[in-house]
């Protein structure tokens, strides 16, 4: 009996064989005829077959659709630099609020929820999300391929930000806006001394921009390894794309950990957990270990890419590159590993261990050491080269001066008996500013001047850029050099007014003035964007005469950047190309795809299909989206919630049409 | 560029539809207490018979009912003023549960204000002299909250104190979890 | 760039000299040992971290001085890939410089912070004090329970003697920071902090909470006086006598109402019924300088502010709006003058 | 003025699709392996960081969870692990009638394990609100029961998958390989959750 079932069984499996090897042969007949770019198929009919391939929908379902990494990049950076107005705004309230003594324009609450909106909106809302949306422009063109790994992925960390940012701006305008500070310490964010919703409120924006920094780091770590164009080995890789990829893993290793304590304070804010109750054995300090470990390196993923901008732009406008690209590389990783170790430098005052705090002061001043090296390498760039000073490079100079500062004031701050007298005064406020406004914001404005022709196809206006810079630079030097001032007199942080007598009254009004000269200075940068926009001369492809690749392509980059994959032989592409750009050929042209290469050599491993544009990625982080706000009110949301989910998140992976086509296309 | 112009006007409009603020989490610290809770003297009329129409609301409801601040103010007062003592969590003890939904003396936010205001036969003191206006009430939308009458979500999860309830864990398998009313 | 340095050093004088150095709260006042030598290590640091700018700047400043000049390795000469012969040995230097610098101010911290724990060995006085949303609860502690003192928002210090105050909350985290004597330590419920002062300097100083504790966490401070050792003796002992009894038919009507009202939930006021844990204790309220954990200045009219309207001076706090009648309102304050 | 294109060489015969760090997945699997594992590593940090404030753990006179759901939820984990390697076996030689043999039958372990983490969930001896300990616990628990269930869910969808024709895709094979690497990635992390929830409250 066995055996007639063990044939039958044979035969079913023989018949199997032979229908699959009849469909191989027949898929690869078709793949013969399957056209590619090369010496027959180039210019502008290679242009406009790949033009038909790469577009998107027109329409608003189209423009929720794409997932072609420069739109999803420009949407990053406009609405990063919408919440940086918002944020700005609300900064401004605040120093007319603390322009005098005891003065009486905002309240207490009002005051408090103002400063906790500043930060959040600066830290979470501007700052990571600016640095992921150049990146997410820049980096596929830079390394010369024609889009990002995972796009629609990329897709969905875009829409999980804009909605954290709408929830948490729909709570300030609905009055449930959180008013515990951006580090939300327990006890005080706790379910006791927070009735209400306004903490979770905060913990859930946290949740959204955590997915959407996680999701948009795996793109951008995936992107960089697998993708670059052949012959870009690692050691010819852009500063900037190592930036962007010592960025990304330590996003993948910070914001674990405020995923996990802001969930943990959600818990035990609406089902009663005790994690942060010291009567019930928890402890209020688990909190800031945990919000620290992951607070600590957030400043440095903000800074990090900024380090990326300036090497870029030092480069371009010394006419050289970077000197001694090693060591420049090696700084950038090992202000990445270090980062994560000195977190309890922010608890200096929480009772700790003596001895335990100094090997933090030790780890604290030692990361200081690779950015100081990074910063002689750039000044050994600028006297080795011959400096262009244009705007960018303004900015550097502007950046140079100003975060050097604030790098001194973080040594001083590592150092525990100063840090006791100097933590959570206005000298940390001045500190922080001076590393995040001039470490950061500085080489942002340069490097959004300099990438604006290839993003827009026009070139910003010189005079108006001059003077915003010189308006920004003075205006940041009178809003913040004299915190340093009301610090030292003993003004402590997040006070929403102070006494008089005390001699704070001058430096309080500077800084308010400044802080105006600086909101103007950001005003007319808008300006000058806008202006541009219309009236900006014409850019070429190569404006600044640079030598990266996202130089080599039109501006503003045709859909599928470059018409052929480019191939590099130097660190400096376009400098050491003697009048042709060596290319390879041979992908698609009817259907999307891109060349992958090997991770440490580059060299061609798989041409692998590239997404088309699809709702699927919107519609689930809606779906996600909803989950985490309903949760806010009932753990009963997530039970529920997961159904939807999954269904988007199958339909989003599940392909269009299930039949065997010659070679894979991801619809 | 149109499609995104369109879309970003979108947005602003929906962004300036600013909904009325909801007031569950307003903070009001207000300079002067509205009037008397019950005139002197007065006994409140705490039952109302059949057909006649129960007195219309304090002004004041709407202000302490099911907002956070007052509840959260209240659950502190709870302790502060050993309320735990007969009422333990809300559970009872010496003093009635008040986590069930049966009220004595009315289970409105006005009756349970007089009640703490004038005191009640059975050992309820009167908290006139002791309390304020603003914290009688401030108690009252606590009391309100421990029986879960407005929505569950203006109400914090615990104290940041020991938890009411005896660990599960320390009841041996089988035995219901109840609250420690039933324990003692 | 010489607008820019001209624009810069412009503003530094502008800054020092607009606003006299005050010693009552500022990290200069040198009151204590503490702060001393928070004032050695920071002008340490200051001298080292000015050198260290000032290489960078003259670097900067050299680069932008050669930009004119044409032999530059650059791209346009064709020498982009080369590099001045001495900068491998300048990187070298630096790398260097940076770490003997960072390391020396590392040590230079160490010792500080030795020194400091020596000179805080042996306390001869306990305080403990406990935080509370936006006002201080001070307990001196002694050997006899009968001489411990309960007090509030103004911390009294004998000059010379080490003083070790421990720290713990009934709420949330707060700050304990008096910048003229020493530096912060957090209050943080369900942990024993402490900190060490050895007072040298006496006078009156202000500290404020610096770890953000609520609405008003803009107004808990608190007032410190260091009194020499035989003054600090009299004021404890004074300090532990009970509320001297009321005279004038006034005050005696402000007791009753005191004693019988809702100040007695709240507040304690040794020696008559009034025992309320809640509040700050009041024995003794007409001796301190200050109101309201020190956001106004002890005084008649703002006794009568405080206690007729505590929310309009400071919104949010706990003490509630008592709606006292205007002569009741005499009386209360009447009699809470008395209480020297 | 684009540079003129200098053609070098053809690459129109480069596969479509390579098993392992060639396949931009696998790469994306693993990224977000490493974020669950920071995540994790940073719960495992947590317990440690509450159990040191105790003299005992768990604190006094509390039952620690009782033995059997979790050492049965093991076993089971662990023998899965045997048509686990045989269907990342099938999926690198291609093997598509063994896959589609196979992967319902992980599909069906998914769901017996499922069941029995509700009675884990149960077996733990206390409630989520009693204390610290029982939070982290069943915190633990929690973040495990939803690891287990998203994989499963990827299961059931990847089995789906492959009773249509597109199951002879070598893509296909791909996915099928990393979600069993992800599955072993599942039961590796179980290990020292498992320990930590039922024997370190033992010692």
């Amino acid at each position: 009996m066995t055996d007639i079932r063990a044939d039958a069984f044979d035969s079913m499996r023989e018949r199997e064989r032979v229908r699959v090897e009849e469909e191989e042969r027949r898929l690869a007949a078709e793949r013969r005829k399957i056209a590619r770019d090369g010496p027959k198929l180039k210019g502008e009919k290679l242009a406009a077959r790949l033009d038909l391939a790469w577009r998107r929908p027109p329409g608003i379902i189209g423009w929720l659709a794409t997932v072609d990494h420069k739109e999803i990049g420009r949407r990053y950076i406009l609405t990063a630099l919408g919440f940086l107005a918002l944020g700005g705004v609300l900064a401004l309230l605040m120093r007319l609020q603390l322009s005098k003594p005891d003065n009486a324009m905002i309240g207490a609450e009002r005051y408090n929820q103002l400063f906790t909106m500043h930060g959040s909106t600066m830290m979470f809302l501007f700052a990571v999300p600016v640095m992921e949306g150049v990146a997410v422009y820049i980096i596929p063109l830079m390394l010369g391929t024609r889009s990002t790994a995972f796009p629609r992925l990329n897709a969905f960390s875009y829409f999980m930000y804009l909605f954290g940012g709408l929830m948490l701006w729909g709570a300030f305008v609905l009055n449930v806006a959180p008013d515990v500070g951006w580090f939300a310490y327990t006890p005080l964010a706790g379910p006791e001394f927070t009735p209400g919703k306004r903490a979770d409120v905060w913990a859930q924006m946290i949740t959204f921009t955590e997915v959407s920094a996680l999701a948009a780091a795996v793109v951008l770590v995936c992107t960089i390894l697998k993708a670059r164009a052949p012959g870009m080995t690692l050691s010819r890789m852009p500063l900037f794309a190592w930036a962007m990829l010592v960025q990304a893993v330590m996003i993948i290793f910070a914001m674990p950990a405020v995923a996990l304590c802001s969930s943990m304070l959600i818990s035990d804010r609406t089902i009663g957990t005790n994690f942060y109750n010291a009567a019930e054995h928890g402890d209020a300090l688990l909190w800031q270990h945990l919000f620290w470990f992951f607070g600590h390196p957030e400043v440095y993923i903000i800074f990090i890419p900024a380090t990326g901008f300036v090497s870029m732009i030092t480069e371009t406008f010394c006419r050289r590159p970077v000197f001694a690209h090693a060591v420049v590389v090696l700084a950038l990783m090992s202000t990445g590993i270090l980062a994560f170790g000195l977190w309890v430098h922010h608890m200096f005052a929480t009772g700790l261990p003596r001895v335990g705090y100094s090997f933090y002061t030790a780890a604290s001043i030692s990361v200081s050491v690779p950015t100081g090296l990074q910063i002689f390498c750039w000044l050994a760039t600028m006297w080795d080269g011959r400096p262009r000073f244009q705007v960018p490079m303004l900015y550097v100079v502007g950046f140079i001066v100003t975060f050097v500062i604030g790098g001194l004031t973080g040594v001083m701050v590592a150092a525990v008996p100063l840090d006791l007298q100097l933590h959570d005064t206005y000298f940390v406020v001045a500190h922080f500013h001076y590393v995040l406004i001039g470490g950061a914001v500085f080489p942002l404005l340069g490097v959004l001047t300099y990438w604006y022709p290839k993003i827009t196809g026009r070139m910003m206006s010189e005079t108006l850029g001059k003077i915003g810079f010189w308006m920004v630079f003075l205006g940041f030097q009178l809003a913040f050099f004299p915190m340093h001032w009301s610090g030292l007199l003993g003004m402590p942080r997040r006070v929403y007014t102070y006494p008089a007598g005390l001699g704070l009254e001058v430096p309080n009004m500077l800084s308010t003035v400044g802080a105006f000269v600086v909101a103007a200075a950001v005003g007319l940068f808008v300006i000058n964007g806008i202006w541009s926009l219309y009236r900006g001369v014409i850019a070429t492809p190569n404006p600044w005469g640079a030598a990266s690749l996202e130089w080599a392509t039109s501006s503003p980059p045709p859909v599928y950047n470059f018409a052929h994959i480019p191939v590099v032989e130097s660190e400096t592409p376009l400098w050491d190309v003697d009048g042709e750009l060596p290319v390879v050929t041979g992908l698609r042209v009817d259907e999307k795809e891109m060349l992958l290469t090997t991770v440490v050599a580059a060299t061609p491993d798989t041409r692998e299909p590239v997404p088309q544009a699809t709702l699927w990625p919107f519609i689930s982080a809606c779906a996600i989206g909803i989950v985490f706000i309903a949760s806010i009110f009932s753990p009963w949301a997530i039970a529920v919630g997961v159904i939807p989910s999954f269904i988007a998140l199958t339909a989003w992976f599940w392909p269009k049409e299930l039949k065997r086509t010659a070679e894979p296309v991801i619809t | 560029m149109s499609s995104r112009f369109r879309a970003s006007v979108l947005i602003l409009a929906a962004g300036a539809l600013t909904l009325t603020s909801c007031d569950r989490e307003e903070h009001h610290s207000r300079a002067k207490p509205i009037g008397e809770t019950v005139p002197a003297g007065a006994s409140p009329p705490t039952i109302f018979p059949g057909n006649s129409t129960p007195p219309p609301l304090d002004a004041r409801a709407a202000l302490y009912d099911n907002n956070a601040n007052a509840i959260g103010k209240g659950q502190q007062l709870f302790l502060q003023m050993n309320c735990v003592g007969c009422h333990s969590h809300g559970g009872g003890g010496m003093g009635p549960p008040l986590m069930d939904d049966e009220w004595r003396y009315g289970g409105r936010i006005d009756q349970i204000a007089t009640t703490i205001a004038v005191g009640r036969p059975n050992g309820m003191p009167a908290w006139r002299d002791k309390l304020t206006d603003d914290q009688i009430w401030d108690l009252a939308a606590y009391v309100r909250s421990l029986s879960g009458l407005p929505s569950k979500d203006a109400a914090s999860s615990r104290t940041e104190g020991m938890s009411a309830g005896t660990p599960q864990t320390l009841t041996p398998h089988g035995e219901t979890y109840n609250s420690d009313a039933a324990q003692q | 760039m010489s607008l820019r340095w001209s624009a810069k050093a412009a503003v530094l004088p502008l800054l020092l000299g607009a606003c006299q150095v005050q010693h009552y709260q500022s990290d200069f006042g040198g009151a204590a040992v503490e702060d001393r030598q928070f004032l050695a290590l920071f002008w340490i640091f200051i001298a080292v971290c000015a050198f260290m700018y000032a290489l960078v700047i003259i670097f900067l400043l050299g680069g932008i001085i050669r930009m004119r000049r044409l032999d530059a390795n650059v791209v346009e000469t064709g020498r982009h890939h080369e590099s001045h012969p001495l900068m491998r040995t300048t990187l070298i230097g630096w790398t260097v410089l940076i770490g003997v610098g960072l390391f020396a101010l590392a040590v230079a911290s160490f010792v500080t912070d030795r020194s400091m724990a020596k000179a805080a060995a042996n306390e001869r006085l306990s305080v403990t004090i406990t935080g509370n949303q936006w006002w201080w609860d001070i307990k001196y502690n002694a050997a006899d329970a009968s001489k411990t003192l309960q007090t509030a928002n103004e911390l009294h210090l004998p000059v010379g003697v080490p003083t070790r105050i421990l720290l713990d909350s009934n709420d949330v985290i707060h700050s304990f920071w008096v910048p003229s004597l020493a530096g912060k330590q957090d209050l943080i419920p369900g942990r024993e902090n402490d900190i060490t002062i050895v007072p040298r300097k006496t006078g009156i100083f202000r500290g404020q909470c610096a770890e953000f504790c609520g609405v008003q966490h803009a107004h808990m401070s608190l007032v410190v006086v260091v009194e020499p050792y035989a003054d600090f003796i009299k004021w404890w002992d004074h300090q532990l006598q009970p509320a001297p009894q009321p005279t004038t038919p006034l005050t005696l009507a402000g007791y009753k109402y005191v004693t019988s009202g809702p100040c007695s939930a709240c507040h304690n006021i040794g020696g008559t019924s009034a025992n309320g844990q809640i509040g700050p204790d009041l024995t003794h309220l007409a001796t301190r300088k200050s109101l309201a954990a020190g956001t106004i200045p002890m005084g008649e009219g703002n006794l009568y502010g405080w206690v007729e309207d505590a929310q309009s001076i400071k919104p949010g706090v706990n003490m509630p709006t008592v709606g006292l009648e205007p002569d009741q309102l005499h009386a209360v304050v009447a009699y809470l003058e008395t209480l020297k | 003025m684009i540079l003129e294109p200098r053609f070098t060489d053809d690459l129109s015969d480069l596969p479509t699709f390579k098993f392992g760090p060639s396949s931009l997945t696998w790469w994306g699997v693993l990224g977000f392996m490493v974020i669950e594992g920071a995540g994790f590593g940073l719960a495992f940090a947590a317990y440690f960081f509450l159990m040191g404030h105790e003299q005992g753990w768990p604190p006094e006179g509390r039952l620690p969870p009782d033995l059997l759901a979790g050492t049965l939820f093991l076993v089971i984990i662990l023998l899965s692990e045997i048509p686990n390697t045989v269907i990342k076996r099938a999926a690198k030689a291609g093997d598509v009638p063994t896959i589609r043999l196979l992967l319902p039958l992980m599909v069906a372990v998914g769901v017996v394990l499922l069941i029995i983490r509700g009675f884990e969930f149960n077996s733990l001896n206390c409630r989520w609100t009693d204390d610290a300990y029982a939070s982290i616990i069943w915190a633990l628990l929690l973040l495990h029961a939803s690891h287990i269930l998203t994989d499963w869910l990827d299961t059931v969808v990847l089995c789906a998958l492959m009773y249509t024709p597109v199951a002879y895709e070598p893509r296909r094979w791909g996915d099928v390989d990393e979600n069993s690497m992800y599955w072993r990635y599942v039961w590796m992390l179980w290990i020292p959750i498992y320990l930590m929830i039922y024997w370190v409250p033992r010692l």
